[in-house]
């Protein structure tokens, strides 16, 4: 079982060092994750926005959906660990 | 305080009396800086998480401090819930007013009908109302999880 | 050789993040106590959480928060900035992790209270009897 | 209010409700059902009228929040898409209507905590079907997963740490597929699946970053459906869960995540690169498919509860569809979206079925069925359809998407998967004449739990017959569905 564990770690490990071959270098301003969309937040942020803090205004605004969602799963969370765990109130 | 005084002579708290008194002063800065990150996300690092989980912290070091019964006469059980509502609500409600109001979902530039600031103004604004909404979930979320966690579900004393 | 060091090198966070990576996924699968396989869990996130972060890496640039007035007159230089995208991507990553994690520990306490261990073999021997 | 607005409202109804369930659930029991009840058909009348818009104008993309598309999140709402909605409104509100009764039976006191997860599950679920952005499907994901997570954790006994089991594996799945997303993001820059399209097509397209990218994505998403060997979590977690979880979810999880990879692989990722690149890639899929249909359907036989048979049912019917898509032709591809909308009716018939034995019974062994066609005939009718959509009888649903599976298989070539396909049919046939011979030829002895029963409550009875005369009415509107699909899947070329 620890064997089979193993393997299949070191597997997964390879793959996706396999896959980082293609990566750009460590801080390479123009990779592709610095050039599309992350150039266009900054680009354009603050003037659409007028908020300074550029990830603030990706967080609440151009990816206000996902903030939205993420706020619920924290809610479903909280929920869920009530409904696991709370115990009927003793009467006393 | 008169229950602080109480339960202390009652010699049933757990830490010192120095962690206490140290906690008891700290609470509400702690509090303080928690409304500030959530309040001032748009000009430096913080926002609605950072800042929720700062104010929940603050309930946290209270039951640490003092234990859970403590911390829970601050902020009752049945108020941290419907923090967490409103918190999750706020956000929800604001997205669908925006669309009620004649623009696309969680575009906040819809709301100039109602309050006409101007569109990119409403923008920042919108966020903030989220961020603060965030902010009252996580926060609410927080102290609830530390609560059920830390007293087996049984929302006593605690840890 | 020299070419292989030199990509190790040149993405070296790459590689540490793998690592990471690898540790938490033992962990998760290989491990018999729920707890180590929960931290496992943890540790895996954050590596995912490291990559995505070191990507948004440039070299010598500045955390993104502009200065208001100075946008809205000049504009900006891309170059200094480092790319926000994948801070927020990560906060929600954050958030869902810890959402996890807390319904995972209420599971675990659920389960302790029933059977009195965390150990997977000892459980599956009582639920065997 | 405008009109493009409508299929956000399809989710913001239960979602909205939901912390309303919980706000007032708490005060009083009684507001629980109307709430849920009342948003959930809110939701199905406006994603009829979606999918109304849809067929007469075409689809068309929604931006939230007004940002254009690679820079905003973008919804798309195409033919596929507003039909998923349709086929998730109306399965969560015939299983909220026979849930409620169940979960005031087994879970007291904590309803509101339920049914707010369980609406918010069903909001995750929409969302999921809508999303066109790669990253903003995780965080859907991780929704719907921990709602799940919760409601099956809520069941009593073994329950928790079949909840557990599904976390690890749960998150294994999340973070896999998250993996893959990053690998995308960082070789394109983009998160919008049909920017990341465009960039794919205009760059190399292929290399080491994006195969992985796609091994990682498939895998994480494979493991979210139960595909054969990943499948662990399902049986357990199903059948352990309290039966509002169980209803709730068997149908739409499993099927709504196979949705997802279709739209992954055919909005995100080129069919040259997925099936003509390399085409070991996709017989291999195949065979692995083969091999859950025949494993699921063997462990199946295995089982003496009716529930857990059920489950491994499941877990077959995942190979049939990811098989189908996998077999790389149109016919198979539209006969894995049509199994898709038949296979979340018949769980869901046959789930209802089982859920209203349970609250007259308290057990499924196969044991305590004997002699119930007599004492609740209209239940086990029901479950009669369901059963004979399952093993594919025509006029029911069932058959018209197999034998397009089939025909599809016929036409890959893929003889394996035919041979499952049938073998599968068959073992589904002896399965459920064994419950059908058990519950209606065998007598109940002395003491027996069926001795004094009677028909389930009218609220449990209502949705089951609306679900079987569906399986029905799916069944002689196959023709409608199919050209529907296949006007989707038009611009695909094999």
């Amino acid at each position: 079982m620890k064997v089979l564990a193993l393997l299949t770690t070191l597997v997964t490990g390879a793959v996706l060092l396999y896959g980082t071959m293609d990566f750009p270098a460590f801080g390479d301003p123009n990779s592709p994750a610095a050039q599309h969309l992350s150039a266009y937040f900054i680009k354009n942020a603050v003037p659409e926005t007028h908020v300074p803090n550029v990830v603030t205004a990706v967080l609440g605004d151009y990816r206000g959906y996902d903030t939205m969602f993420e706020t619920v799963v924290i809610y479903c969370a909280g929920l869920a660990v009530m409904g696991i765990l709370r115990k009927k109130k003793k009467q006393d | 305080m008169k229950l602080l005084q109480e339960r202390t002579a009652k010699q049933k708290l757990g830490e010192s009396l120095i962690i206490q008194t140290a906690v008891r002063m700290l609470v509400p800065f702690i509090q303080l800086f928690g409304l500030y990150v959530i309040v001032h996300g748009h000009y430096s690092p913080g926002g609605g998480f950072q800042g929720g989980v700062i104010l929940g912290a603050s309930f946290v070091v209270l039951s640490l401090a003092f234990d859970q019964k403590f911390s829970m006469h601050y902020m009752s059980e049945k108020t941290n819930g419907i923090f967490g509502n409103i918190g999750a609500l706020i956000y929800t409600g604001t997205a669908a007013l925006c669309a009620i109001m004649g623009g696309m979902f969680l575009d906040y530039s819809a709301l100039d009908k109602l309050i006409p600031l101007g569109p990119i103004e409403w923008r920042s604004l919108g966020i903030f109302i989220v961020e603060v909404g965030v902010g009252l979930a996580v926060m609410s979320i927080m102290t609830a999880l530390f609560w059920v966690l830390g007293s087996k579900g049984e929302m006593d004393e605690g840890l | 050789m020299e070419q292989f060091l030199e990509l190790v090198v040149s993405k070296y966070n790459y590689w540490i993040y793998v690592i990471l990576m690898m540790i938490g996924f033992y962990a998760m699968i290989g491990k018999g106590n729920l707890v180590k396989k929960l931290i496992g869990m943890n540790i895996f996130q954050t590596a995912i959480i490291l990559m995505f972060v070191s990507a948004g890496v440039k070299q010598g640039a500045k955390i993104p928060i502009l200065n208001k007035h100075e946008v809205l007159e000049h504009g900006i230089d891309i170059a200094t900035i480092v790319n926000p995208l994948p801070h927020v991507l990560m906060l929600t990553a954050i958030v869902v992790s810890v959402s996890v994690t807390g319904v995972a520990l209420a599971i675990l306490q659920r389960i302790y209270r029933e059977y009195g261990t965390l150990e997977e073999g000892e459980i599956l021997e009582k639920l065997g009897k | 209010m405008s009109a493009s607005n409508l299929p956000l409202f399809v989710l913001a109804a239960p979602l909205l409700t939901a912390f309303l369930v919980n706000l007032f659930g708490r005060l009083s029991k009684s507001w629980i059902a109307p709430l849920a009840i009342g948003c959930l058909s809110v939701s199905t009348i406006l994603a009829v009228i979606v999918l109304g818009q849809v067929m007469v104008g075409g689809g068309y993309t929604y931006t939230v929040g007004n940002w254009q598309p690679p820079y905003g999140i973008e919804l798309v709402i195409d033919r596929l898409s507003a039909l998923m909605l349709v086929v998730i409104s109306s399965v969560a509100l015939l299983a909220t209507i026979s849930a409620l009764k169940s979960v005031f039976q087994e879970l007291p006191d904590k309803e509101y905590m339920f049914f707010t997860l369980y609406l918010i599950f069903i909001a995750g679920l929409f969302g999921l079907v809508l999303t066109g952005d790669a990253f903003n499907l995780y965080v859907l994901l991780e929704i719907t997963s921990i709602t799940t997570y919760g409601l099956i954790a809520m069941g009593p006994g073994r329950a928790p740490l079949a909840s557990f089991n599904y976390i690890i594996m749960g998150s294994i799945g999340a973070c896999f597929y998250l993996l893959g997303v990053g690998y995308l993001y960082l070789m394109t820059g983009s998160l919008n699946m049909a920017d990341i399209a465009n960039i794919l097509k205009t760059t190399t397209g292929g290399g080491a970053a994006v195969a992985t990218a796609v091994a990682f994505i498939l895998v994480g998403l494979w493991v979210k459906m139960a595909f054969f060997p990943l499948h662990g979590w399902l049986p357990n977690g199903y059948s352990l869960a309290p039966t509002g979880t169980a209803m709730i979810s068997a149908p739409l999880m499993t099927k709504v995540t196979i949705y997802l990879m279709i739209r992954i692989m055919f909005s995100v990722f080129s069919i040259d690169y997925l099936f003509l690149h390399n085409p070991l890639v996709h017989q291999g899929v195949v065979w692995l498919a083969t091999i859950a249909i025949i494993c699921g359907s063997a462990m199946a036989l295995a089982q003496t509860n009716l529930k857990r048979m059920l489950t491994y049912i499941i877990v077959a019917e995942v190979g049939y569809m990811v098989g189908g898509v996998w077999l790389a032709n149109k016919i198979g591809l539209t006969g894995a979206i049509l199994h898709i909308i038949n296979d979340a009716m018949m769980t869901l018939c046959l789930f209802l079925a089982a859920a209203a034995l349970l609250y007259k019974l308290g057990d499924l062994e196969f044991d305590n069925l004997k002699g119930v066609y007599r004492k609740m005939p209209v239940t086990m009718a029901a479950f009669t359809v369901g059963a004979f959509s399952m093993i594919g009888v025509p006029p029911t649903a069932g058959f018209f998407s197999k034998w397009y599976l089939i025909l599809g298989g016929i036409e890959a070539g893929q003889w394996q998967y035919v041979v499952a396909l049938l073998f599968s049919s068959l073992v589904n046939a002896v399965l459920f004449f064994r419950i059908i011979e058990i519950g209606y030829f065998l007598r109940p002895g002395q003491h027996h739990p069926t001795e004094k029963i009677a028909e389930a409550p009218l609220s449990m009875q209502i949705p089951l017959i609306v679900a079987a005369a569906l399986l029905v009415i799916i069944g002689f509107n196959s023709g409608t569905l199919v050209d529907t699909i296949s006007q989707w899947a038009a611009p695909l070329v094999f």
